[in-house]
């Protein structure tokens, strides 16, 4: 790989021609009649989380180049929700009430799980959401994210730590928002308390504070072992920037949750962070196995070259397979909301190696499939893996990890 | 030598034509007075040589050089200054700096000196020198506004209202500091509301109605006929 | 009969005093406040209409004690006043210009067509904006006499009008105490108006009473001859 | 627990809000004009220089550029609506910045991704112990800068006659043309430097805090409220402002209670002093000018 | 000109424009192509923060206040509606007018201390306050059937929703209930600006002094006037809640308040033909733009050079440009006809 092409990841293995073998890979066009699946996203007003239904598009597209659904392209559209829940809310009614769209998949809003949910539920329609961020997102009867969310990571980085013997005291961070900062630090309090972990500071930010200085003093004289910042990227290199200025760094082991795992984000910390911890939800973004190489050939074949290629964009094409996957086995011409909700719902036990476990849908009142995660670590600007998958604990989960068990959701 | 020549100006104010093509001429040297009932259209002549109003047409003359339509401080800069009706000052700016500002396109030496012939002419104004001049009194901002037009030493003066608000006793002492000026050879367009003062100071007078020259005489004239004057203010009133 | 009193009144604003101690009786009908500029005219008016607080001293009309009344509810009080610079409010009628005075200060509603007649002002559906001035000064009167005001305070109401128009305000303000029986006090430069309108006259200077009285008397009074009127025939020792 | 290093961290951002605000105050007080954009056109300066960084420029070429840029926005605007805002009055002319800062905020997200940055100036490398807590150059520099600022324009405005010009044109624009100021000249410096103040304070600010385009622009509102307590008219009590709005936030989030609203200290703090100066109002009577 | 659009009590036109609201109201959902889906939950939408829009618009053109917090105050009334409903399960309606009297209390309480500065004192006063309600509403969440004060469900449990009121349950039939909704408290702004409130704020809109000397109590009215919108707006919020059930912290941005105030100013200030097109351009546009393809952030390029420009060069806006087009049309059959004071 040549460096400095735009839309290659340096470090990860080149393509090879089979990875381009998408769907029923026949390398024909799909030319019957489309089947409509659509996505809500974030796109702007500050976030951008495009890159997920952005790279299940891709993976749509390289489907159809090969045969689409049993002859049957699809025709995918998402719209930007532009932050507001309002807009999300809809669109979702848009998509409910436009009976010709059989699913949702790759959906990436930051906001409004809970208003679109409710325009689901009425219109039995179903979202395999590539990312999902606050509470509502886990806790909808017609949504299930590929990725694990904020509070899982944040515990999964907690209990990295702990495996390391470096948690004795431990320090977490987060914003202050209603069912996204408060669900994972109270995920970390519960943890900590039945851990035996000295929680000594869990500190909940405004998301417009200006000054960080203040808080970098609360950890330095906390003093902790490790800790985790639970925030969007940009607030947490404006943190490290403050501790930086303090040099603050000390003996603590810093960590982020996987928001800030992308390629840029060492870079733009710079050297003073080398060692810093970041846990991924996916596999590492230059992981040479057979799912995380067509994720990126699908890139470089079907999106722009300056898209990014980042975790969101694996979870998008990781819905967007998961989704392909379970409608190949269908009868193509009986194809329409009703039998893809009923398959979409009896997915079970579905392996990638871009997971650690197997993803399910199931019915339920929450979905939770993915919380097993891995550990990167940056070296030289540049994330590497420090720990393979390891399933994360959530005391708040039982009820979850029961149904896995009680209704067989983790094999086929 | 005509300081200023006006020749068939139009001015629209608001999209509405209020003055409808009127000559005008102010001799250097001498005061003309502009005359007529409200709304006659003084105040938007006076606007629109000043380069304020800017919907005008026609032609204003300084020494033959045109002003019409050009910015304001560049109105001013040609040599014509002019003090607007209704006490405008700079009024959260001190007394001082109002005359100061007003002085600042004389060469440096002089910009002292014209001060304090100011201070000179309105001797009221040392007790508030450094007070902000919007804490004045009607008449204490329109004898700042006079003196701000005074101070700039221009070649042609345009002056509207200018008794308005101020006692009697200092309108009686402006009639000597006035003619003063125009024997320096300065130009002045007078409005005044009492025509007794109007006749003493002026040579020459121009009654506007409606928009219209209706009258142009000699003051001296209209001194011993009074009743032409006002028979041309009522002049298009049917 | 209404009788306002004001005693030992004193004004200050940061350094200045424009009132000093000043003690003022008026008796109904048109009551004169003269002074060169700056005496406190103005300051007077404000101290009625409650925009300046006196330090010390007190006010009173039959009987109440107006200073107790704060500013808002003096028109319902009966107090009216109009400004050195109109307020008319453009967005508004003529019409809704009076009627909102009627309003406020507790007049009923049928009183505003008989305050515009007092005025005679016939384009009454016309905004404030499209008003001539002395149109607008009509209105400020007209909301002065709506209702059944006590006291009635005209700052200036001639400044600038030409000598028909002040022929026809000078009708208007002598009517008011016998048409609403409120008492008027009117400050004017225009000495003519003030000889024509005036019972008595005060005269202020440098925030003092210097003389108070008769019209003609106080006008021929050679110490206000010379502090106001600029006359100073002879000298005479303080 | 010690209060100290965070009282110097607010005296910090204080400093840079005391520095916009002065630079709003500057401009507000030559031009009438109250700019809401002043947040935003610093976060673009921020921006640009972050920009041309990444692409490897000399970081005080890509300072100078991104300062320039401040300077040039705010030129332009004053430029291009300057003579229609001013035939209208102040509160239209300050309404008319908010659309500027709307667009210049969406332009930035448009350009932008939401992906982390960081400015890292040279200055802030180099810092020493003061009372046990970290201080670096770049916050000397916030300092001494706001500082110098308020001297540097204080005595300008007294001493020079372009300083009176804008006093002048501040106070009445039409008048200040009738007596000869080239109100355009005035005006258009006065944006220039208005704009280049606040791409110095976007950059620091970026430094400082945060290097997103939605933050920076709506830190206007601690920057106002320094301007607040300045009553619109000094520059010194505004200095004083900005440094107490900086160090009430910095001293509120010390607190774990009531740290997470110390965004809204801007609001309190300029509460307070309105209402304490409604307590001296004076009605003013005003010509009403159609 | 066209500045006193608003001002004439013009009693023929505000029956027209009522009887033209009832109309667009009951029939639009009936229009082939518009009922049901996206265009119609989106002209909802527009329809409710057209009051929001009525109280920036008539706070400005009418007073002359700034208030650039309408969204932040939409977003009280969205909790108080929805805090109330938990409470009490009381019939929408109920709900509804409780929520106008809590976010007009929030109002009044907010611009006390900022009236009795200058305008541009205001004006910062509700940015700040914007930007607190949006600390405070991200903090505090919106209630959804949870327990405690903030009435927030945690754990694997599922929001409440709140129920749609029972005379809108469909989406025809929501968009009528909201649109008649609008269409009152809309007429009763216009007869408040008719009446004698209408004539007192202009009166202080021009001047503190004229209007005192006036008899006019001014602080009072200012309150009453800033009351009065933000029940308005209050209505707007409890509406929205109703529309989905549940609210999200993230729809109520400081930075939307500002785009509405932007909206409304394009829209037109002077008459509430202006508030309505406020209330289209703010939610409408932008989803209009998007389905063109325009990124989501050049709407606020738009929308910001669109506020400059109706600033600096159409004072009275869309409105106004739209009124002087009508006035022109009918000019030539009734020369010189001015409407007379009623
Ligand atoms: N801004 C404006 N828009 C529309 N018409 C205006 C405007 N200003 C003045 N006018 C009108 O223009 C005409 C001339 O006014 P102008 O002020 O020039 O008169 P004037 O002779 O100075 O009277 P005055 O003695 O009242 O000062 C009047 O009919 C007036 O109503
Ligand atoms: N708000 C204020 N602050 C400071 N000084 C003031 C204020 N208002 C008035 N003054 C001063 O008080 C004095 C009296 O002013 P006032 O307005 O009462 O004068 P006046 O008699 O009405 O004069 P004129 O005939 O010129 O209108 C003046 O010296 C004036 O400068
Ligand atoms: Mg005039
Ligand atoms: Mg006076």
């Amino acid at each position: 790989v040549p460096e400095g092409e735009p839309g290659t990841i340096q470090g990860a293995p080149s393509a090879s021609a089979d990875d381009l073998e998408c769907g029923l890979g026949t390398g024909e066009r799909a030319t019957g009649e489309p089947i409509k699946v659509a996505a809500v996203a974030t796109t702007s007003g500050g976030v951008d989380f495009s890159s997920s239904p952005n790279s299940a598009k891709a993976y749509f597209d390289c489907v159809n180049d090969n045969g689409g659904i049993n002859g049957r392209p699809i025709e995918y559209e998402f719209g930007d929700d532009a932050l507001d829940p309002t807009k999300t809310a809809q669109l979702a009614a848009g998509y409910a009430s436009d009976e010709s769209v059989v699913a949702l998949v790759g959906d990436a809003t930051f906001v409004g799980c809970d208003v679109a949910n409710v325009e689901y539920q009425k219109a039995g329609l179903y979202s395999i959401t590539g990312v999902g961020v606050p509470q509502a997102c886990f806790e909808s009867s017609n949504i299930a994210p590929v990725n694990a969310g904020p509070r899982t990571s944040a515990l999964a980085v907690l209990q990295y730590f702990e495996r390391q013997g470096q948690a004795d005291t431990f320090f977490a961070i987060g914003l202050n928002t209603r069912g996204n900062g408060d669900w994972a630090a109270d995920g970390i309090e519960k943890y900590t308390a039945e851990a035996g972990i000295d929680l000594v500071g869990n500190v909940l930010s405004d998301p417009t504070e200006s000054n960080y200085l203040p808080l970098v003093s609360q950890i330095e004289q906390a003093g902790p072992a490790s800790l985790v910042i639970v925030d969007p990227a940009p607030i947490t290199a404006s943190i490290l920037a403050a501790a930086e200025q303090q040099d603050a760094k000390g003996d603590i082991r810093w960590a982020c949750t996987a928001s800030c795992y992308d390629a840029q984000f060492g870079e733009q910390i710079g050297d003073y962070w080398e060692g810093f911890v970041s846990n991924s939800e996916l596999a590492l973004v230059t992981s040479d196995s057979k799912d995380a190489n067509q994720w990126r050939a699908v890139m470089d074949e079907y999106a722009d070259a300056d898209a990014p290629r980042d975790t969101f964009s694996q979870a998008g094409f990781l819905a967007a397979k998961i989704f392909v996957d379970t409608l190949l086995p269908l009868d193509a011409e009986t194809l329409d909301r009703e039998t893809v909700s009923e398959a979409v719902l009896g997915i079970r036990g579905y392996e990638s190696d871009l997971l650690c476990a197997p993803w399910y849908y199931g019915e339920a009142d929450e979905h939770h499939a993915n919380h097993a995660t891995r550990m990167a670590g940056i070296e030289a600007g540049t994330y590497v893996e420090l720990e393979g998958c390891q399933d994360v604990a959530d005391p708040d989960m039982a009820d979850i990890l029961e149904r896995e068990q009680s209704d067989g959701l983790l094999t086929k | 030598m005509t300081a200023l020549e006006i020749r068939d100006l139009h001015v629209r104010r608001g999209g509405i034509e209020v003055v409808h093509g009127i000559d005008l001429t102010v001799a250097a040297g001498e005061i003309t007075a502009l005359l007529g009932t409200n709304g006659a259209g003084k105040s938007s002549t006076v606007l629109a040589v000043a380069g304020i109003a800017r919907d005008t047409s026609g032609s204003i003359t300084t020494d033959g050089a045109g002003v019409r339509g050009l910015a304001p401080n560049r109105v001013r800069r040609a040599g014509i200054a002019t003090m607007q009706e209704g006490h405008r000052v700079f009024g959260d700016i001190s007394v001082a700096d109002n005359l100061a500002i007003a002085a600042l396109l004389l060469p440096r030496h002089e910009r002292a000196e014209a001060v304090a012939e100011m201070l000179d002419l309105f001797p009221e104004m040392h007790g508030f020198a450094d007070r902000p001049a919007g804490s004045l009194s009607g008449g204490q901002q329109q004898m700042l506004a006079l003196a701000t037009a005074l101070a700039a030493r221009p070649k042609v003066l345009v002056i509207d209202e200018m008794s308005l608000g101020l006692a009697p006793l200092v309108v009686a002492r402006l009639v000597p500091a006035l003619r003063a000026v125009a024997e320096r050879g300065v130009g002045v367009l007078l409005i005044e509301q009492f025509t007794s003062v109007a006749l003493e100071l002026a040579t020459s007078v121009t009654v506007l109605a409606q928009g219209l020259v209706t009258l142009r005489a000699p003051a001296a004239e209209l001194r011993d006929h009074p009743e032409r004057l006002s028979a041309a203010y009522r002049l298009t009133e049917q | 009969m209404s009788r306002l009193t004001l005693s030992g009144i004193t004004v200050r604003y940061g350094g200045v005093t424009p009132l000093d101690d000043v003690s003022l009786a008026f008796e109904s009908g048109v009551c004169g406040v003269i002074g060169p500029n700056g005496a406190g005219k103005t300051t007077t008016f404000n101290v009625l209409s409650g925009f300046a607080l006196p330090v010390t001293g007190s006010v009173d009309l039959d009987g109440d004690d107006l200073l107790a009344v704060p500013a808002h509810r003096r028109a319902r009080w009966g107090l009216r006043r109009s400004f050195q610079q109109e307020q008319v409010v453009r967005t508004l009628t003529a019409r809704e210009n009076v009627l909102l005075a009627a309003e406020h200060s507790g007049s009923p509603a049928a009183d505003v067509d008989r305050a515009l007649d007092h005025v005679g002002l016939t384009r009454a559906h016309r905004l404030g904006a499209e008003l001539t001035m002395f149109e607008r000064r009509l209105v400020d009167i007209a909301s002065c006499v709506v209702g059944s005001p006590r006291l009635v305070l005209l700052d200036e109401p001639a400044a600038g009008l030409d000598p028909a128009e002040s022929e026809r305000l000078l009708g208007l303000i002598t009517r008011i105490p016998q048409e609403v029986g409120a008492l008027v006090l009117l400050v004017d430069h225009d000495m003519d108006l003030v000889r024509a309108a005036c019972g008595t006259v005060a005269v202020l200077d440098f925030g003092r009473r210097i003389a108070a009285g008769p019209t003609l008397e106080v006008l021929g009074s050679p110490e206000v001859r010379k502090a106001y009127l600029g006359i100073d025939e002879e000298v005479v020792p303080a | 627990m010690n209060l100290l290093p965070f009282v110097v961290a607010g005296l910090v951002i204080g400093s840079v809000y005391a520095l916009s605000g002065v630079g709003v105050l500057v401009l507000y007080r030559t031009t009438g004009v109250l700019n809401f954009a002043h947040g935003a056109v610093g976060g673009v300066a921020a921006m640009i220089v972050w920009q041309t960084v990444e692409l490897r420029m000399q970081p005080s070429v890509a300072i100078a550029l991104g300062i320039a840029a401040g300077a040039a926005i705010a030129f332009v605007f004053g430029l291009v609506a300057g003579p229609y805002l001013a035939r209208v009055d102040q509160l239209r002319k300050a309404m008319a910045t908010l659309g500027l800062a709307l667009a210049l905020l969406g332009l930035m997200l448009f350009l932008w991704n939401d992906k982390a940055r960081t400015i890292r100036l040279e200055s802030s490398r180099i810092s020493f112990d003061v009372a046990g807590a970290r201080v670096n150059v770049t916050q000397l520099v916030c300092l001494g800068l706001a500082l110098l600022v308020v001297v540097g324009t204080l005595l300008a405005l007294r001493h020079t006659s372009m300083g009176t010009s804008m006093r002048a044109l501040a106070s009445d624009r039409e008048l200040a043309s009738v007596v000869g100021t080239d109100v355009r000249l005035v005006e258009n410096t006065a944006w220039a430097i208005s704009g280049a103040v606040a791409g110095v304070s976007g950059i620091l600010l970026a430094d400082q805090t945060r290097l997103e385009p939605a933050f920076l622009t709506f830190l206007i509102i601690p920057e106002l409220a320094a301007v607040v307590i300045g009553r619109f008219v000094s520059l010194w009590l505004t200095l004083v402002g900005g440094l107490a709005v900086g160090v009430g936030q910095s001293l509120v989030s010390a607190w774990p209670t009531v740290g997470a609203f110390s965004t809204a200290v801007p609001f309190v703090v300029a509460t307070i002093v309105i209402l304490a100066a409604a307590r001296r109002r004076v009605v003013t009577i005003g010509v009403v000018r159609t | 000109m066209s500045q006193v659009f608003l001002a004439r009590a013009d009693v023929r036109g505000a029956l027209l424009g009522l009887a033209a609201g009832l109309v667009i109201a009951l029939g639009l959902p009936s229009l082939p192509g518009v009922g049901a889906g996206l265009s119609l939950r989106t002209l909802t939408v527009c329809a409710i923060y057209t009051l929001a829009a009525a109280g920036v618009g008539v706070l400005y053109g009418r007073l002359g206040l700034v208030s650039i917090m309408q969204i932040g105050l939409v977003a009280v009334g969205g909790w108080a509606a929805l805090r109330i409903y938990h409470a009490t399960h009381l019939p929408f309606e109920v709900v509804m007018i409780l929520a106008a009297v809590v976010t007009a209390v929030v109002g009044v309480l907010v611009g006390l201390p900022a009236l009795r500065l200058s305008g541009l004192s205001l004006a910062i006063v509700t940015l700040m306050v914007a930007g607190a309600l949006e600390v405070l509403v991200t903090y505090a969440g919106f209630p959804n059937g949870g327990d405690g004060f903030l009435g927030r469900v945690s754990g694997g449990t599922l929001a409440v929703i709140m129920p749609r009121p029972a005379l809108g349950q469909s989406d025809d039939d929501f968009f009528r209930y909201v649109a008649v909704a609008v269409v009152v408290v809309l007429a009763l702004l216009r007869w408040l600006l008719m009446a004698r409130p209408g004539r007192t704020w202009a009166a202080i809109r021009q001047g503190e002094a004229g209007a005192v000397s006036l008899g006019v109590n001014t602080v009072a009215h200012r309150l009453f006037a800033l009351a009065v919108t933000s029940a308005a707006t209050g209505v707007a919020g409890a509406l929205l809640a109703a529309s989905s059930g549940i609210l999200d912290p993230a729809s109520f941005k400081a930075q939307q308040s500002v785009l509405l105030f932007a909206t409304v100013l394009i829209g037109g200030t002077f008459s509430l033909l202006g508030a309505v097109l406020g209330g289209l351009l703010f939610y409408g546009l932008p989803q209009l733009l998007s389905t063109i393809g325009l990124d989501g952030n050049l709407v606020f390029v738009v929308l910001g050079l669109g506020l400059v420009q109706a600033i600096t060069t159409s004072q009275a806006g869309i409105a106004g440009q739209l009124g002087g087009l009508w006035r022109r049309l009918r000019q030539p059959r009734r020369p010189r006809r001015r409407e007379v004071a009623a």
